[in-house]
């Protein structure tokens, strides 16, 4: 790799690149929470947990290399079911790509805020809610990335 | 140079009463998660002591605690902007203790990844160089046009930064629908913007003025200090262990390894910008090259159950068998290395045969280029070593573990 | 009654120092300046800059958001610092830094303090500041903070002898030390009479102001804030403000002296109240202000002993050079 | 400079060197290890790359282990690994800072986390541990890790 020397041409260059952006500005931001990026479908956000296709068979609690899912036993009942704690969660995907029969599904939902510690413990109970992403819910704008040649990555509405 | 001349410049020294010492970090605007305890004389650095550790998470002993396959995710978080590379070499061992080989598809597509990853690292790194002697318009152009390869990093893996990505025997995900046509936009706009890095920073006269001539590590002093990376490329080393051949499909693929003579922090940071024009060329073969095929090897794939398999295959979303929460690595020892945008990591796995590894010796480039910091700012001005940080893209966590 | 105190207030010893060209619009300058700034930087760095304090104006107050905080916030005394230097270094600091515009003219017959040495006796008070501001380091008693009130002092000697030099060759152009009739001499702007001295003038006076690529004082990335490193506050608050108002006052003193000033006059505003007519005066200023911090994205910072070099090996000796022109031009009486 | 010249001149010195592919691994008493480590450097593997001790409370050991590196090209594929076999009580070896000026940080790591002492390494200090950690090297095999179960029982 070889080297130029540098002299006032390039002081130019630099000023006048700066002023090219200055005029034509290259923004990225997106103005959340007013907008929103929708993420694709194998964006792996909140785990979602369906009871009835669920056998009991532990495997996501055995695999989580963060002791996240735990499986939670009812005293006195033989089955027990899967809780999830997003205190821990570090959103690999293990348990649900390990999941023999498909209860556990990614949502593309990952905004999500908590008030206490203790909120983020979902218990097998909790786990099956649906998940909603609290910035579409006050009416954020969806928008969709898409890659252009000009300008890198440019967000339109969806 | 003998290595006892070597040796004297590496120790620290206290130094007299006339020794001003500077505390930087660890908190301090330019320290990362560390401290340096500089002591100067006048404006002269004598010495520099690197106090790592301040993130420490002793990984290796956590390691030996987790069954092997959920090192994975705990190995990514040594450097969260290259997790790719980061744990290719661990799944690399564990490959070579269970005797399982990725098909040629799951070859390729971690090469894909790898690069992707590559081309954010250095990114990340050419920002900090930015930053580090204030110029804020390279930082925030590096980290938003970093943003262009994470969005296609999760578009593949369906995560931003912590993709978990390959695992023994192949990987999770295939290649959506339309990536290609995504990532050859990535690429062109990645070339006209690297031409505007030129013109504001690497062709800048005021760059040139801070990083020319600043932190000079010469060939055979990099050699023996065992510095990794660009850093070594940068000093006349060709060395990479992409081309060792252990992973990936760089033997099959049209690229250059780029070297500088002059060793310079200026020579550091250009090579990182060939590195990435490397990069995006790998990337492109690849995509115009990938074979079809399964991207898990056959050993694991026929362990998932049918109704499961089919599906997942149509969807390019890999079922994990169900024997991968209870995986046995087989008796033994393996090494493996791989070529990180900070430099070349080194796995030694030492397996009893039960569930988890007996021991999981890890040596991250940032740890092996923390030599540099003893040896190369002493008897430049206090001003250079924010110069010289920045040439090194040091990453305090992957250093710490 | 009413009138003795308008008659007060609109005379240009009063109006000059404390509202045109002085304290009001000192602060005015301060509230938006630093805005346009941070704006700037932004359009050119893929972001979009202060936008939610007063939305649809771009977040254009933000900067009396951040003002109101500094003047809330605690302003903290460390029990290691030398007292009073450490007080009072900020605010002789401020008021040496406001004390120059006493002797700017706005307009042909508004001229607070007229003296016939106004060129120098505005030069000279800014020279006070970096005195203030080795105070300060040295009354921190902070080790960043002594660094950085020692690059204070070496920074001072790399620009002083050239902005001087380089202003005497305005001097002897014009063959007169007086702002006012500096401009009234000048029938081409001075920019295109002696294109070396504006240069140097121009280098150097982004070296005394501490404007990039020279915000070598502060050197955020090796010495935290320099001198500044230890106050918190409305004190910070001052010594951040500092730097500007300088720029501020150099901007002037540039337009006045390269720029041909206020001309062309607007007599229309000059008619209504005489300080109006440095109107001119002061958008030329403000547009250079503009392209200064416009800098900030493209150069980053270079190193101490380069910038001494720069001045001593090409400023000062470049500056001598304007001066042998001025010499030359007003010898075979161009000018 | 090759990888035959090396498992010659080691079988000279009277030690068994094993080719496993992509490493070759000799085990040394750690009076020798210097020795070896110099004959090392004079076939071209030039850097440390690593520096690890393996806890083995069963066999009352800890093998000190060393993987050395080299820029050449000719040597690239082929890692040199010295094994030191030192009493868990007393692990005590010879430092190869004068040998391997990058075993600086690799030697003292190596202490910090695994108790090792390396005699002749000018500066033993805490490294990635706080500078006032006290109780066994954390990568020893009595320093346990909490773990937990995969059931929780709930009323």
């Amino acid at each position: 790799m070889s080297r130029r020397k540098v002299g006032l041409r390039e002081h130019v260059e630099a000023v006048a690149t700066g002023l090219k952006y200055l005029v034509k500005p290259n923004r990225i931001t997106v103005y959340y929470p007013e907008e929103t990026i929708g993420l694709g479908e194998r964006y792996r956000g909140m785990i979602h947990y369906d009871w009835d296709k669920c056998i009991s068979c532990s495997l996501c609690a055995m695999i989580c290399p963060a002791d996240a899912m735990k499986m939670y036993k009812k005293k006195g009942e033989k089955k027990a079911r899967p809780g999830i704690n997003y205190q821990r969660c570090i959103f690999c995907g293990y348990c649900v790509d390990i999941c023999p029969t498909n209860a556990l599904s990614f949502t593309n939902v990952h905004d999500v805020a908590y008030e206490s510690l203790e909120e983020m413990v979902y218990p097998p109970e909790r786990f099956v809610e649906e998940w909603v992403s609290p910035a579409e819910k006050e009416g954020a704008k969806r928008l969709k990335v898409v890659f252009d040649e000009e300008r890198g990555l440019v967000h339109v509405p969806e | 140079m003998s290595s006892s001349v070597m040796k004297a410049r590496l120790l620290s020294r206290e130094g007299d009463e006339s020794v001003y010492e500077v505390f930087i970090g660890p908190q301090h605007p330019a320290s990362g998660h560390m401290r340096f305890i500089v002591r100067l004389q006048g404006d002269v650095i004598v010495g520099v002591d690197p106090d790592i550790g301040w993130v420490h998470r002793t990984m290796e002993k956590l390691a030996e605690t987790k069954e092997a396959l959920k090192a994975i995710p705990l190995f990514e978080r040594m450097t969260i902007i290259d997790s790719q590379n980061v744990t290719i070499g661990y799944v690399r061992a564990l490959e070579k203790l269970l005797g399982v080989e990725p098909p040629p598809r799951a070859r390729y597509l971690r090469t894909l990844l790898s690069e992707m990853n590559r081309i954010a690292s250095h990114l990340y790194g050419m920002g900090l160089s930015g930053i580090f002697v204030n110029h804020s318009t390279m930082f925030m152009w590096c980290f938003g046009d970093r943003e262009v390869w994470i969005q296609l990093a999760e578009e593949l893996t369906g995560a931003r930064l912590t993709h978990a990505y390959s695992i023994p025997g192949g990987v999770r995900r295939d290649l959506p629908q339309g990536f290609a046509e995504k990532a050859r936009k990535a690429i062109r706009y990645m070339r006209r913007r690297l031409e505007e890095y030129r013109k504001i920073f690497f062709d800048n006269p005021q760059v040139r003025a801070r990083y020319e001539g600043v932190g000079v590590l010469k060939s055979h002093e990099a050699r023996r200090l065992g510095v990794v990376g660009p850093n070594l490329r940068a000093s006349g080393v060709r060395y990479d262990a992409r081309l060792l051949g252990d992973y990936g499909v760089y033997d099959e693929l049209d690229f250059v390894v780029p070297t500088a003579e002059e060793g310079d922090a200026m020579a550091r940071l250009l090579l990182r910008g060939e590195e990435i024009r490397q990069s995006m060329r790998i990337i492109e073969q690849v995509l115009e090259r990938i074979p079809e095929g399964p991207i898990l090897a056959e050993k694991y794939l026929r362990l998932i159950p049918p109704k499961l398999r089919e599906p997942a295959l149509k969807e390019g979303r890999i079922k994990f068998p169900g024997i991968f929460a209870n995986l046995k690595i087989p008796e033994g020892e393996a090494v493996a290395r791989a070529e990180m945008g900070h430099g070349e990591i080194f796995y030694h796995v030492v397996s009893d045969g039960s569930k988890k590894p007996y021991r999981v010796r890890v040596v991250t480039p940032s740890f092996r280029n923390v030599v540099l910091f003893r040896y190369l700012p002493p008897g430049h001005r206090f001003m250079d070593f924010p110069a010289i940080y920045g040439s090194l893209d040091y990453f305090p966590p992957e250093s710490d573990r | 009654m009413v009138g003795e105190i308008l008659e007060i207030v609109f005379s240009p010893q009063f109006f000059g120092p404390v509202v045109f060209p002085g304290l009001v619009t000192v602060l005015l300058v301060l509230l938006t300046i630093i805005w346009v700034e941070r704006k700037i930087a932004a359009r050119v760095q893929m972001r979009v800059g202060p936008l939610y304090v007063l939305k649809p104006l771009g977040g254009a107050i933000q900067m009396l958001a951040d003002g109101l905080r500094f003047f809330f916030q605690e302003f903290i005394i460390p029990e290691t610092v030398d007292k009073l230097p450490f007080v009072a270094a900020p605010v002789v600091a401020m008021t040496f830094a406001i004390l120059p515009f006493a002797f700017i003219p706005v307009a042909p017959d508004f001229i607070p303090y007229s003296v016939p040495y106004s060129m120098p006796v505005f030069l000279g008070l800014n020279t006070v500041i970096p005195l203030t501001i080795i105070a300060m380091a040295w009354g921190s008693n902070n080790k960043f903070s002594i660094q950085g009130g020692i690059r204070e002092a070496y920074m001072t000697i790399a620009y002083e002898a050239a902005l001087f030099t380089a202003a005497l060759a305005m001097a002897i152009t014009y063959g007169t030390l007086d702002f006012a009739e500096m401009v009234e001499a000048q029938g081409v702007p001075g920019i295109l009479v002696n294109p070396l001295s504006a240069a140097v003038f121009f280098v150097a006076m982004l070296m005394s102001a501490g404007k990039l690529p020279f915000d070598i004082v502060e050197g955020e990335q090796e010495i935290v804030a320099g001198p500044f490193t230890e106050y918190s506050g409305i004190a910070f608050g001052l010594t951040m403000g500092i730097g500007y108002v300088q720029l501020y006052g150099f901007t002037l003193a540039f337009t006045l002296m390269y720029l041909s000033g206020w001309e062309p006059l607007i007599p229309f505003l000059h008619d209504i109240y005489p300080a109006l007519g440095g109107v001119m005066l002061f958008a030329k200023a403000y547009l250079l202000m503009v392209f200064i911090v416009f800098l900030r994205s493209v150069y980053g910072r270079y190193r101490l002993d380069q910038a001494l070099r720069l001045g001593w090996r090409r400023l000062f000796p470049l500056s001598l050079l304007s001066v042998f022109f001025a010499v030359v031009l007003r010898v075979i009486g161009v000018v | 400079m090759s990888v035959e010249d090396l498992l010659r001149r080691l079988e000279e010195k009277g030690l068994e060197p094993v080719d496993r592919g992509d490493v070759v691994s000799v085990a040394v008493e750690p009076h020798a290890l210097r020795e070896v480590a110099e004959l090392l450097v004079e076939e071209g593997y030039d850097h440390l790359a690593s520096v690890e001790g393996i806890d083995r409370p069963g066999e009352d050991v800890i093998e000190v282990v060393y993987h050395a590196e080299s820029y050449s090209e000719e040597l690239w594929g082929k890692l040199a690994e010295i094994r030191v076999r030192v009493p868990r009580g007393e692990p005590r070896v010879p430092s190869l800072i004068d040998v391997w000026p990058n075993a600086l940080f690799l030697e003292r790591e190596t202490w910090d986390l695994m108790g090792v002492v390396f005699e002749g390494h000018p500066e033993l200090r805490r490294l990635l541990m706080p500078p006032d950690w006290e109780g066994p090297p954390p990568l020893r095999k009595d320093y346990k890790v909490a773990t937990e179960g995969v059931f929780v029982v709930v009323e």
